[in-house]
């Protein structure tokens, strides 16, 4: 009964963590990066739904419908951060020395975390959603609301993505350039443009995640290394550039991470994860689903 | 305020270090050559040797520095902040009414020389060193939160410097034998005592305890405390879970909380998690008889993020808002308040009380000495004994203050009350508290 | 890998001829063992021309202390190419071995400090056996999760004082320990300018640009690879070793810092990370206006350091030192003929195997 | 164990084998990319290996120094089986390799580069830890010279043209004295000028210091008229083996591969 408990947790949560780890491996699968700034995404995306509520209603407490009428916001401005972060730093060291794309981005995570503490404080902050009742009970297993609406919300996003990379054009084209940059760049696409909208598309959908944690959650300036510690995790369990294994490993992290911590303690699930983590990149390393973690 | 004083210091520092950032620079290059001959100035020597704290102001008064860093920036900036005000009003009030006649016979004025720690205890040692080095003070106010206090202490011990401080709670620091540190706040295991008394004295006593814990220092050190004497009252304790600083979500652990059903459940833990705790035991409907935070449940940006999900929460405070203490420079109590009130944004809490009592007891201790000197203050405040805005302040032997905690509520109605002990509360306790579904 | 920068640098060119730079770095070159010595005897005569303890003293510990640590990060990063986020892992690792040997079991501290890079040493070897078949991104973050679980194994056991950490009041005097970080220094810089001109030194640097290469020419890269590895966790082993004492404090959070793992990081890219005088100077550089904002810039540390490593990434990736000397030797190589005596320019660079 | 079979055509008998494989497989999933392929190879001759994209070359080279391991068949250096041996053992008992693309060692000077291509003193500890002595350094210079790239030594290697890179690739091999030389697709993507030094310099070193070499090629041009022996490879499995003139006249070569050109 435990367990089935804490695996209902795990894979709530675990769907928001899969939904930034899709990001975070779109990024990584079509400009060849590891963007360590993509948790202060999600931080941006929940702080941009937080500050709409609250200074569109002057508190942060709202209906549900409020507040799903706020993460579009949070997406659309996290694309264009997200374009812009591509624009501006990213595409400077594209094709150097991986370890200078890593620093770049590390870079850009301290500077945007730090400038957060400075505009905001180091404060947690919580949007509040009000429902009758908060929570509802499955044969004995409790399931709040919000979270399970936040978790209908991660699949959408993420569907939405792969229906994108899959069905548009824009999406073609991310593709492409995934495959093969020189060639793309022959059939007309602009390269350059493309991975800045990769960019923005996978930032767009962390922040709008972070809209949904803001709620299940709480946020903070420097909640996002953890998100991204975690997106590298679900990358490397699922297989770079598998929207599908992201998604499983997402919910399998959740879950492992809550029956540690359930059963064992929270303080060993991330060495636990860690741990997995190393010896399924010594083990398996192109990943439980993946076709190419080979760099 | 202490602007011109800040400004003056300022320049002196700019002048010596630019002297090292220079030569720092101008290393060798090229292999092998390590550039070791940076940095040398060796005549410009630690202005503070010299110096002492105490020396000639522009007005020609004498003036006595103190300093110390806090929390200005990072995860407790807000409750930094309380204490920084404290801090500037007590010596501004001093100043104002013509500085402390010390013992020696000279009247002096207060400088304050505060660094921003970032809440981060590996900058501390480095900051208290230059304080003592460069700004050549003698006289050492505490930084903000156990892990920041552990390692200044050490530094205060080695150079023999009395420290006083207001924000660092684990018996740890007070543990080592170190003779230089004098604390104003109960120690952290006795933090949630007083919370157990109140519940233990209601009709339905609680029978089973939840303990949530953050592993640092000072919430261990709390959960401590409570284990003991859950241990001693003979309650049962269900849960007890340690979870770590990052962690965002507590509804396994909750969830366990409900499946024991626990009666008491005790965060050992500050603000963040106190955030998380009020909203979670909502949606995982946890439905205690009494909840309680140790640090960070009384704040009024914790009830800000929290609204109505606060409403019952308690935790404990070292200082009453509402008592009458007597105090040399404020007058009363309710004076203080009134006046961190017209002159700061932050309402004043526990920590802005325990901020000013740092000041009159090196005040208090000026006064009393006959020559001044690190070690003869020491030796005063040891066995000093006087009343501030906090009440009246005497130390053990060990150096921390002899004071028990009080427990306030979250009531819906009036707000924030008093509530436990019975001769101070300003309300009964709500208790138990109502559950979700009757809210 | 590293992008040649070909761009115009007329104005710099009169301010600061190749020549000249190429005349300072050649002697720098050959007299690089008396540098080293009259550097060491510089620093050595601070305190005795009555630099006490104290503040400055503290800061030029500090110095040397980071210029240990951005050395040693750069042995494994900079010349072997394997960029480390967990290099903090092996100083967290002497800092507690230090402080538990001396504190629990009464150890003399230069017992202790010796098992204490010992200790850093093994663990390194076991560690660099697993990590170090990951390449790129995979070892950068398995690196950074070593160093988060060797954190958070710190907060949970006791013998480590948990989170509280361990408080040190029984510590050797500052002047021992502004002598025992500058003569690690000194040692260190030592043992890796001799090593950048043996073969060892060549294959780590062949590992760098290109592995498989190196193996395809009889080299064992495992082997040297986790030599370089564990000579860097021996050093900063060391340096944690004496730091936990000199700190007279040591805690989950300063033991395993994962910022000062970047600022070293950031140091020994901005002096010019693959060379000897390059970590060094970085460190002492970097240190310096870190120090200078502490004091001035209350706050704004952290953005500093964020806005500091960017810019040298994008506008600097080779370093100080690096950029000099390849400035210097574009001068050589245009003297040769340059690209004269060349041919189609390749662009056929894509490879086709692997 | 060993089977025995098909010794090539032209084997001066008695002359012991540089390198010989013994019916080496290797299959990739279903594919089998080189299919029991026997070769051998003998002292101070120079051999190419043909075939058209796809025919398993690189992998039967792949699995010749040791980055594959054949699934079937054994690989023997200088009589030894050296089939299970590590890829840098294998290159250590005397086994040179030159990739496609030029693999040299772009952040490390041109002499750094050389230097490490000598293989005196081997690879323990002792001797790696030691100066590189004068001698090697005259060795050093002596080599750039002959190829052209003389007062280059202490250039930045990856600074220098595709082409010169691929000279001093050709000279670390000259610096390792390997027993034998794989060389794929030396004659790929530089201009003919430098082609026919390059072919100068084969020649040379296989007159004068009797190298062995054994070369992958496109150009046919190049390879015959500088090999002495060739195999062709068609779909991982061996279909010729002879001289230049045997191998033009050869129908089933002509049907194979030089048919489609």
């Amino acid at each position: 009964m435990a367990a089935t408990q804490f695996v209902v947790n795990g894979l709530l949560v675990g769907a928001l963590f899969a939904a930034v780890a899709v990001g975070f491996a779109l990024i990584w699968g079509v400009v060849d990066i590891i963007n360590l700034a993509h948790g202060e995404m999600v931080m941006l995306g929940g702080y941009t739904s937080y500050w709409v509520l609250k200074l569109g209603t002057g508190t942060a407490e709202s209906s549900v419908l409020l507040f799903l009428a706020s993460i579009p916001v949070a997406i659309g401005l996290l694309f264009v951060v997200g374009y812009l972060l591509q624009r501006t730093l990213v595409s400077r060291v594209i094709g150097t020395d991986v370890f200078l794309t890593l620093l770049v981005t590390f870079g850009a995570s301290i500077a945007i975390q730090q400038l957060a503490i400075r505009a905001w404080t180091a404060n947690p902050r919580s949007i509040q959603v009000r429902f009758a009742e908060q929570s509802m009970a499955l044969g004995g297993i409790v399931v709040p609301k919000m979270k399970l609406i936040a978790f209908a919300g991660a699949l959408a996003l993420t569907v939405a993505m792969y229906v994108f990379l899959q069905k548009t054009r824009t999406g073609r084209a991310i593709r492409a350039v995934s495959q093969n940059p020189e060639a793309a760049a022959l059939v007309g696409i602009d390269v350059e443009h493309t991975r800045a909208v990769t960019f923005g598309v996978s930032s767009a959908i962390a922040g709008g995640i972070g809209a949904f944690i803001a709620v299940i959650l709480n946020i903070q300036p420097q909640m996002g290394l953890i998100y991204t510690l975690k997106s590298f995790i679900i990358v490397v369990f699922g297989g770079v550039g598998s929207i599908p294994g992201a998604l499983i490993g997402g919910l399998l992290l959740g879950s492992v991470e809550e029956l540690v911590s359930g059963f064992i303690s929270s303080q060993w699930t991330l060495a636990v994860s860690f741990s997995l983590l190393i010896v399924l990149l010594v083990v398996k390393p192109k990943g439980l689903f993946g076709e190419g973690a080979e760099q | 305020m202490t602007g011109k004083h800040d400004r003056r210091a300022f320049l002196k520092v700019a002048g010596s270090t630019g002297v090292l950032g220079l030569t720092g620079l101008a290393g060798c290059s090229g292999d092998g050559g390590d550039g070791s001959s940076d940095g040398g100035d060796g005549s410009d020597g630690s202005g503070g040797s010299d110096g002492g704290s105490t020396g000639e102001s522009g007005s020609g008064m004498n003036i006595i520095k103190l300093g110390g860093s806090m929390s200005l920036t990072g995860d407790n900036a807000d409750l930094g902040q309380l204490y920084k005000d404290a801090y500037e009003l007590t010596i501004q009030r001093i100043n104002e009414s013509g500085g402390i006649e010390a013992g020696d016979g000279n009247t002096y004025e207060l400088e304050m020389v505060l660094r921003d720690d970032g809440t981060d205890a590996s900058q501390s040692k480095s900051i208290y060193q230059e304080l003592i080095d460069r700004e050549g003070i003698d006289y050492l106010l505490g930084p903000y939160s156990s892990t920041v206090t552990l390692p200044a202490s050490a530094v205060a011990a080695q150079n023999q410097k009395p420290m006083v401080e207001g924000g660092g709670a684990s018996p740890e620091i007070f543990a080592q034998g170190n003779e230089w540190i004098f604390g104003l706040l109960p120690t952290a295991n006795k933090y949630a005592l007083s919370g157990f008394d109140m519940a233990l004295a209601q009709d339905s006593p609680p029978e089973s305890v939840a303990i949530l814990a953050e592993d640092d220092t000072f919430s261990q050190s709390t959960a401590e405390g409570a284990r003991s004497k859950i241990e001693d009252a003979g309650l049962d304790l269900v849960v007890d879970e340690t979870f770590p600083s990052d962690t965002s979500d507590l509804s396994t652990s909750l969830g366990k909380v409900r499946d024991e059903d626990a009666d008491v459940v005790l965060l050992c833990a500050h603000q963040k998690h106190n955030i998380i705790l009020a909203n979670q035991m909502e949606s995982q409907n946890v439905n205690p008889d009494m909840a309680m935070g140790t640090v960070g449940s009384l704040n009024e940006s914790f009830k800000d993020e929290v609204g109505a999900n606060g409403d019952y929460i308690y935790g404990p405070t070292s200082w009453d808002i509402n008592a009458d203490f007597e105090d040399p420079v404020f007058g009363g109590t309710q004076d203080f308040v009134s006046a961190i009130n017209d002159n700061y944004d932050s309402a004043p809490d526990y920590h802005s009380a325990a901020g000013e009592a740092v000041i009159i007891t090196f005040k208090d201790a000026f006064e009393s000495v006959d020559e001044l000197g690190p070690t003869a203050v020491r030796d005063h405040i040891r066995q000093a004994s006087f009343s501030t805005v906090y009440g009246t302040v005497e130390f053990d032997d060990s150096g921390v203050i002899d004071k028990n905690m009080l427990v306030r509520q979250w009531q819906p109605d009036p707000g924030l009350q008093t509530v436990y002990p019975e001769n101070v509360r300003q309300s009964e306790p709500i208790y138990p508290m109502p559950d979700w579904s009757e809210r | 890998m590293s992008t040649t920068e070909e761009e115009s640098d007329g104005a710099l060119r009169s301010i600061l001829p190749p020549k000249q730079v190429d005349w300072f770095i050649n002697v720098c070159d050959h007299y690089g063992w008396a540098l080293l010595l009259v550097g060491a005897l510089v620093g050595a005569s601070f305190p005795v021309l009555g630099l006490e303890g104290g503040y400055y003293m503290t800061v030029l510990t500090e110095m040397y202390l980071f210029a240990i640590l951005a050395l040693s990060w750069d042995i494994v990063g900079g010349q072997t190419g394997y960029p480390s986020f967990g290099n903090m892992a092996f100083f967290g690792i002497g800092a507690y071995a230090t402080a538990i040997l001396t504190k629990d079991f009464a150890l003399a501290f230069p017992t202790a400090f010796l098992l204490a890079g010992l200790l850093a040493v093994s663990f390194a070897g076991l560690i660099g056996i697993i990590v170090l078949r990951l390449r790129g991104h995979y070892f950068a973050i398995a690196t950074l999760g070593v160093l988060l679980v060797a954190q958070q194994v710190s907060r949970i056991l006791d013998i480590t004082g948990g989170s509280s950490g361990k408080i040190l009041l029984e510590t050797p005097t500052a002047e021992t320990f502004y002598y025992l970080f500058l003569g690690l220094l000194v040692v260190e810089i030592g043992l890796v300018y001799y090593i950048s001109g043996t073969r060892f030194g060549f294959v780590l640097n062949a590992i760098r640009d290109d592995e498989e290469k190196a193996t395809a020419m009889g080299f064992n890269t495992t082997y040297y690879k986790t030599a370089a590895w564990m000579l860097a966790g021996l050093f900063t082993g060391f340096a944690g070793a004496a730091y936990s004492l000199f700190n007279t404090f040591i805690d989950p959070q300063t033991a395993y810092n994962g910022a000062w793992n970047v600022e070293l990081i950031a140091m020994a890219l901005l002096g010019g990370s693959g060379t000897v005088a390059g970590p060094v100077l970085g460190a002492f550089g970097l240190h310096t206006i870190i120090e200078l904002v502490e004091t001035y810039a209350v706050g704004w540390q952290l953005v500093l350091l964020g806005g500091a490593v960017i810019v040298t990434v994008i506008g600097f990736p080779n370093g100080v030192v690096g950029t000099l000397s390849e400035y210097a030797s574009q001068m050589d190589y245009y003297k040769h003929g340059g690209m004269a005596a060349t041919d189609t320019d390749d662009g056929a660079e894509v490879s086709a195997d692997e | 164990m060993s089977k025995a079979t098909s010794s090539p055509a032209t084997d001066a008998s008695g002359d012991r084998a540089v390198l010989r494989t013994d019916g080496v497989t290797k299959r990739f999933g279903g594919l089998t990319a080189v299919d029991d392929v026997d070769i051998e190879i003998h002292r101070g001759e120079i051999v190419g290996l043909i075939g058209p994209n796809g025919a398993g070359k690189s992998t039967l080279f792949n699995c010749i120094t040791g980055t594959l391991t054949p699934d079937e068949g054994r690989v023997y250096l200088q009589g030894e089986d050296v089939t299970d041996w590590p890829e840098h053992k294998i290159a250590r008992a005397g086994l040179g390799r030159m990739f496609q693309e030029t693999r040299i060692f772009g952040d490390m000077t041109v002499r750094k580069n050389l230097l490490l291509a000598a293989q005196e003193g081997g690879a323990d500890v002792s001797s790696l830890m030691r100066r590189p002595d004068s001698s090697l350094l005259a060795r050093t210079d002596e080599l750039l010279d002959y190829v052209d790239l003389g007062g280059l030594a202490e250039t930045r290697a990856g600074r220098m043209s595709f082409g010169q890179q691929k000279l001093l690739e050709f000279a670390m091999e000259l610096m390792s004295e390997p027993e034998i030389l794989l060389m794929d697709e030396p004659a790929g993507g530089i201009n003919p000028s430098m082609l026919g030094n390059l072919i100068e310099y084969i020649r040379n070193a296989n007159e004068e210091q009797e190298s062995t070499i054994f070369l992958i090629e496109h150009n046919m041009d190049f390879v015959m008229d500088i090999a002495d022996r060739i195999y062709v490879l068609a779909h991982g499995e061996r279909i010729a083996n002879g001289t230049p003139e045997e191998i033009q006249n050869d129908q089933r070569v002509l049907d194979a591969y030089l048919g489609r050109e």
